[in-house]
């Protein structure tokens, strides 16, 4: 009894707390790593939505906009969502931002129809993220995306036969996909696939079973970090590279803050990728010295910061659409089919699929300056989500 | 048959790795019955003070493994001296785990403020870079030098075991701790001799390890078990056994990865389950 | 009548060393023996063998008729054979009362319960506490086992064994540890309990010895070398040989 | 507070009663208290509430049978992966998917006991760390039944009774969750004064002496394994409600360890320590953790160094025999 009268209470609370919770300052909660093993990309969140604000101030349409961190650490679905709901909750954000892991994205996605909040992913990469709910768009990649073109390349480069090392994780497994697919539509032959799991430090037993299989390329997908290195190492060390077998892979084995660590042995190693550094354009050179001049150092720039300057666009864009009313629909409407230059090149938001549509770069790791970079070598332009994209 | 033969050399490599960290963990669990969860966290250290003199001071290889053991020991006392002697020998296990993981926290919350949270790199001397031809085989050269460290700290173990004066002081402490204190043996002395010779074995194996267990923060979290468990496979307190178990694990753990990748370490756990279940006090190990 | 507890060639080898050297004896309804012997003649290993804690390497156990030899020790105990330690082995976290009251409710078969109390239970309880006041140590039921004296601790030791209701009753040095002064207090708390229940009791307290035992078995190197009354056992040559044999090995070792 | 001692005197049945709705109204009031003091909060009191579960389950072979192990979690996330599995194929019901969890949660807990409790000691932890390392393992593999290291997503749990919807505020989901707890609270509260309970606490304290008044150990054990599975499986069904996402978190070795130190904190042994440990550890996490997240871990190891030496019977323990032996001194007087 007193139970349900607790219920009819709280079903009050609701309909007044919803009504009520415009304010001149508009909160945007940020959910990324702060801390932990991948605490370099959370910091990538902040410089770049920091270099956002210091180009385009702090207000927009009369409100004032205000960015909320929250730390997701690692993948934990259960404490991403309590994080999105007490930012939704208790610090009433109008926008949610960030989410560097997939199950995280996935665990808050259910929340936004209800809560009216639109979401912009600034990292997770599996292609079905933006399909959990529609008020999702995303500024990041996703493997599909970016694994298609190095397929294509493959097959260019005069590759027959690809043995492909993913990490076994849904982005992993994402990867292979669109690479074997792609590479046998071409005509070319995979002779092996291998799923490593993502605590594998030692590559020494996947690279002998990658030279049994006669492969004369490597296919590889593993998450930026520290393993990387390692596959980068047992590649060269176990006479693969002098071999004569190549490597191909997505950007994230050669992330900039990771080359210094691989030295001069990755030189010759190609990837494809949405944003190298590297990239020249006068976007990109402004991007740079904002981050700079924000504190950010050159050398830990990696693909978040673009995802969070571009998306802190997009949010700008729906406040302004929106006049700072929660208005989640007219939002989302505003922002598709949007188009603009990022840093990273020309780029617009996918209508149907609410997923960023981008150049993506075959890139080569040279040394420029002194400095190990990756050389964009050539492009392939306004790449949909392949993983979504009706074929 | 061929690609056995191929992955032997990564299964001799990875349990020696296995074995130069795990020994001294395992000498220090038969003598304290300290269950350490915070072996991996010396390790670690190692491998930090490796990385920092190697980038940032510019010393060579040799010199940098020589400043990892010796500061990784130095920074240890405090941590002997104020908590690990409180529970030599005398407490239950769950107050061993409890303390060493509190330990293991404080030294990655420590690591990531100083340093950073950042993976770091221990470059290798031109020597150990690049691929060595076995003729079966290429392999790393890096292999052969771990290969190599772990056979000598092996061998330098049993001497010092079975030829010194401390190696008799150990064995006598180990077997009877209060007989060989009516023997006069100051136990305490022999226990923070073992303990230092326990955590400069780890950061040794830290830094020579750290192309298969690269150093990160994480690092002392990662692999806290991993040692652990490669100790109660081959029986605490036996060298023997240390080495057994690191060899049988290590190439449960190359086999499973050659063979099937995408079990993880599944192969590695249930070798661990057999071998535990038949022999609970580990393949060389004694009752207590 | 058959005995209660028949012992046959028992014997147990750790390596070379004969620990238990053809041990064989009976046990009946209402005996009271002692088991004595020097230092290191192999009295507790005898017991464990007895209890299950060590399997013997030769000979057999009867209880009550049935093979015992390689039954486990819960088996035994559902047999009637119960023994108490040297070392007082207590539940420390719980009380006195409680302590008792388990070894009733596992008799009884009530542990299996998982949510009724019956500790309370009108029979339970009379049954711990009716054993409880047997051995003098009512009053301190409520009491953790912590704050027992440990002369009351071994008497809760014994409250544990009798609670179990034993046809056979195996009291290992039940006055080990024990101030001088209050052993006797020991000895009559044995003496009270039911006179079906034999009882053997193994201890170094020659004085004990004679005033509790009807009959006297004499341990020496694994073997039994004398069976008799207290009287004969004291005049026994072999026996004193056995006793001062040791003291002399025992100097000449140290 | 009779309720928080463990080495009381035998109770009456009149008292264990009394004692049983006294711990109903603590944990209605705090609840409540919770309810309507921290509305802003439910989320992370919900999420909590969940991790409650594993630690009192956790208490129950830890603080009760003396089973060192560092791979519970996978109690917990087989339960909630199985509620997930339910949900997904169209059994909506909360209730039937908690039932779930708790039949999952039972069964891992049997196939655990049967590894983890046949010895003492150090082969014990090792072998409860591998048997969590096998099953974490299996879940990253078995992505088709657990999705992998995306989480099984999109569990959408119907009403509870058919009425109650879960709401984003989780107003729904914090008094079901309350509900549960309060309802496993009062029941195993009355599980551990059982004869079963004070055998294990027997076992626990002396094993070959609970033998030798004739107690099987080994099917002992196994069977408390097996409730503290049916308390585990529980708690990771109403994760896997309330979040909607089972990711492979809830079976990782960190999952097991930080149980293990919540456990600590509060008190091994006494299933209100286990309850207020898990949220203390929380709460002082997401105080913690919000103000520097790089001190974090220092601070928590700190933490656990301080209580292991100078409260190894966790806080909860401590507190009650200080008020104790206050009373005596003031009676003494």
């Amino acid at each position: 009894m007193v139970k349900t009268l607790g219920w009819l209470c709280a079903a009050a609370a609701i309909s007044l707390s919803v009504g009520a919770a415009q304010a001149d300052t508009i909160k945007v909660g940020v959910i990324g790593t702060m801390s932990g093993p991948y605490a370099l990309f959370g910091k990538n969140y902040k410089m770049g939505i920091d270099a956002w604000v210091a180009e385009h101030g702090n207000t927009v349409a009369g409100h004032t906009v205000e960015f909320v961190y929250r730390d997701e650490v690692s993948p934990n679905p259960a404490q991403s969502k309590a994080l999105a709901q007490e930012l939704i909750v208790k610090e009433k954000v109008q926008y949610l931002a960030g989410l560097y892991f997939t199950p995280n994205a996935m665990a808050v996605a259910p929340l936004l129809q209800e809560a009216k909040v639109p979401m912009v992913v600034l990292n997770a990469a599996t292609s079905s993220i933006t399909e959990k709910s529609p008020y999702i768009v995303r500024t990041s990649f996703t493997m599909f995306q970016n694994t298609v073109p190095a397929a294509k390349v493959a097959k260019q480069k005069g590759a027959k036969k690809v043995a492909i090392a993913v990490s076994d994780y849904g982005p992993g497994i994402d990867a292979e996909t669109a690479f074997k697919k792609t590479f046998e539509t071409e005509g070319g032959q995979v002779v092996e696939a291998i799923r490593m799991p993502l605590n594998t430090t030692d590559f020494g037993p996947i690279m002998q079973r990658i030279k049994n299989s006669g492969a004369d390329m490597i296919f590889t997908f593993l998450p930026a970090g520290p393993p990387t290195l390692g596959f980068v190492k047992a590649y060269i060390d176990n006479g693969l590279k002098a071999g004569g077998v190549k490597l191909m892979s997505t950007g994230d084995v050669v992330t900039e803050p990771d080359l210094p660590n691989i030295g001069e042995a990755g030189l010759g190693i190609l990837s494809t990728y949405h944003y190298a550094v590297s990239h020249d354009s006068p976007e990109n050179k402004a991007f740079l010295a904002l981050l700079q001049k924000g504190g950010g150092k050159l050398d830990e720039v990696t693909m978040t910061s673009v995802a969070a300057y571009d998306g802190a666009r997009l949010i700008y864009k729906m406040i302004e659409a929106t006049g700072g009313k929660s208005d989640p629909d007219k939002a989302i409407a505003a922002v598709k089919g949007m188009q603009w230059v990022s840093p990273r090149g020309p780029v617009s938001i996918d209508p149907d699929t609410r997923h960023i549509t981008q150049n993506v770069y075959l890139r080569e790791v040279e040394k420029a300056d002194g400095k190990l970079i990756n050389k964009e070598i050539d492009t392939f332009k306004a790449q949909p989500d392949w993983g979504l994209a009706k074929q | 048959m061929q690609t056995l033969l191929g992955i032997l050399p990564d299964a001799l490599a990875y349990g020696m790795v296995l074995f130069t960290i795990s020994i001294g963990l395992s000498i220090m669990m038969g003598l304290m019955r300290v269950v350490n969860l915070a072996h991996g966290a010396f390790a670690m250290i190692g491998g930090y003070l490796a990385s920092f003199a190697l980038t940032s001071l510019g010393v060579s290889y040799p010199i940098a493994i020589l400043i990892a053991v010796i500061g990784t020991v130095i920074v240890s006392v405090p941590f002997e001296f104020l908590l690990y002697r409180r529970i030599y020998r005398r407490s239950d296990e769950l107050t061993q785990i409890l303390l060493t993981i509190g330990i293991t926290f404080f030294i990655v919350g420590i690591a990531n403020y100083i340093f950073g949270p950042t993976s770091k790199p221990i470059p290798l001397p031109d020597l150990l870079k690049g691929p060595f031809d076995l003729g079966l085989r290429m392999i790393p050269a890096h292999r052969l030098f771990v290969i190599g460290c772990g056979v000598v700290t092996a061998v330098a173990l049993w001497l010092l075991i079975e030829k010194t004066e401390f190696g008799v002081r150990l064995r006598a402490a180990v077997d009877n701790g209060d007989m060989a204190e009516a023997l006069g043996i100051r136990t305490q002395i022999v226990y923070s001799a073992t303990f230092a010779l326990a955590v400069g074995l780890a950061a040794f194996g830290g830094v020579v390890g750290a192309e298969l267990l690269p150093v990160e923060p994480y690092y002392a979290l990662r692999y806290m078990v991993t040692f652990l468990v490669v100790v109660s496979v081959g029986g605490a307190g036996s060298v023997t056994g240390a080495m057994a178990a690191s060899l049988l694990l290590g190439l449960a753990d190359t086999t499973g990865k050659y063979l099937a990748p995408e079990f993880g370490e599944f192969f590695f756990y249930v070798a661990v389950i057999v071998i535990v279940y038949v022999f609970p006090h580990g393949l060389f190990g004694k009752a207590h | 009548m058959t005995a209660l507890l028949d012992v046959q060639r028992l014997s147990k080898s750790f390596g070379g060393l004969r620990v238990t050297d053809d041990v064989s004896f009976t046990l009946s309804s209402g005996d009271r023996v002692a088991l004595i012997g020097p230092n290191g003649a192999g009295k507790t290993t005898l017991v464990n063998q007895l209890s299950g804690d060590l399997l013997p390497s030769g000979g057999r156990i009867l209880l009550g008729g049935v093979d015992v030899t390689t039954a486990s020790i819960p088996e035994r105990v559902r047999g009637g054979l119960v023994r108490t330690f040297q070392v007082t082995r207590l539940f420390t976290s719980l009380t006195v009362a409680e302590n008792v009251a388990l070894a009733v409710m596992q008799r009884r078969g009530l542990t299996k319960r998982m949510f009724s109390s019956v500790i309370d239970r009108a029979d339970v309880r009379d049954e711990w506490q009716s054993v409880l006041s047997l051995l003098g140590i009512g009053h301190l039921a409520a009491t953790p086992v912590t704050k027992l004296a440990y002369g009351q601790q071994r008497l809760l030791d014994l409250a544990i064994g009798l609670a179990m209701k034993p046809r056979v009753l195996v009291l290992d040095e039940p006055a080990a540890g024990v101030p001088h002064d209050e052993s006797p207090r020991i000895l009559e708390a044995i003496g009270r309990m039911s006179p079906e229940i034999a009882i053997l009791m193994i201890e170094h307290d020659m004085d004990l010895v004679f005033k509790f035992a009807k009959r006297v078995l004499v341990l020496a190197n694994g073997a039994l070398i004398f069976e008799g009354t207290p009287a004969e056992v004291k005049e026994n040559d072999a026996v004193r040989a056995a006793y001062l044999g040791s003291y002399a090995n025992a100097r000449r070792a140290s | 507070m009779a309720t928080l001692s463990v080495t009381s005197a035998p109770q009456s049945a009149a008292a264990g009663l009394r004692n049983d709705l006294i711990a109903a109204a603590v944990i209605a009031v705090v609840g409540a208290i919770g309810y309507f003091v921290f509305p802003d909060d439910l989320a992370f009191l919900i999420r909590v509430i969940g991790l409650a579960f594993l630690v009192i389950s956790l208490d129950l072979v830890t603080g009760y049978c003396g089973v060192a192990t560092l791979g519970h979690a996978a109690l917990f996330g087989v339960g909630a992966y199985a509620a997930g599995n339910v949900c997904l194929a169209g059994v909506t019901d909360p209730i039937l998917m908690l039932l779930t969890g708790v039949i999952a949660g039972t069964a891992t807990g049997l196939m655990s006991g049967l590894l983890v409790t046949r010895f003492r000691g150090l082969p014990q932890l090792v072998l409860s760390i591998a048997f969590g390392q096998l099953v974490a393992a299996l879940a990253n593999k078995l992505s088709s039944i657990t999705g992998g290291s995306d989480g099984l997503a999109g569990i959408a749990p119907g009403p509870v009774f058919g009425v109650f919807n879960f709401d984003m505020f989780g107003r729904t989901g914090y008094i079901f969750s309350v509900i549960v707890l309060l309802v496993t609270m009062v029941t195993l509260l009355r599980f551990s004064r059982s004869p079963f309970a004070l055998m294990c606490r027997a076992i626990k304290d002396d094993t070959l002496r609970a033998r030798m008044i004739g107690v099987a150990v080994y099917p002992r054990l196994v069977v408390m394994y097996c409730v503290a599975g049916a308390v585990a499986g529980l708690g990771g069904a109403l994760t896997a409600i309330n979040t909607g996402v089972v990711g492979l978190d809830s079976v990782g070795f960190e999952r097991s360890a930080e149980a293990l130190i919540m456990l600590i904190l509060g008190g091994a042994g006494n299933l209100w320590g286990a309850l207020i440990g898990a949220i203390l550890f929380e709460l002082f996490h997401h105080y913690v953790s919000a103000a520097s997240p790089f001190h974090w871990m220092i601070l928590i190891g700190l933490l656990l160094i301080v209580v292991v030496l100078f409260f190894p019977k966790g806080l909860v323990n401590e507190v009650t025999r200080r008020i104790g032996d206050l009373r005596q001194r003031r009676a003494a007087r």
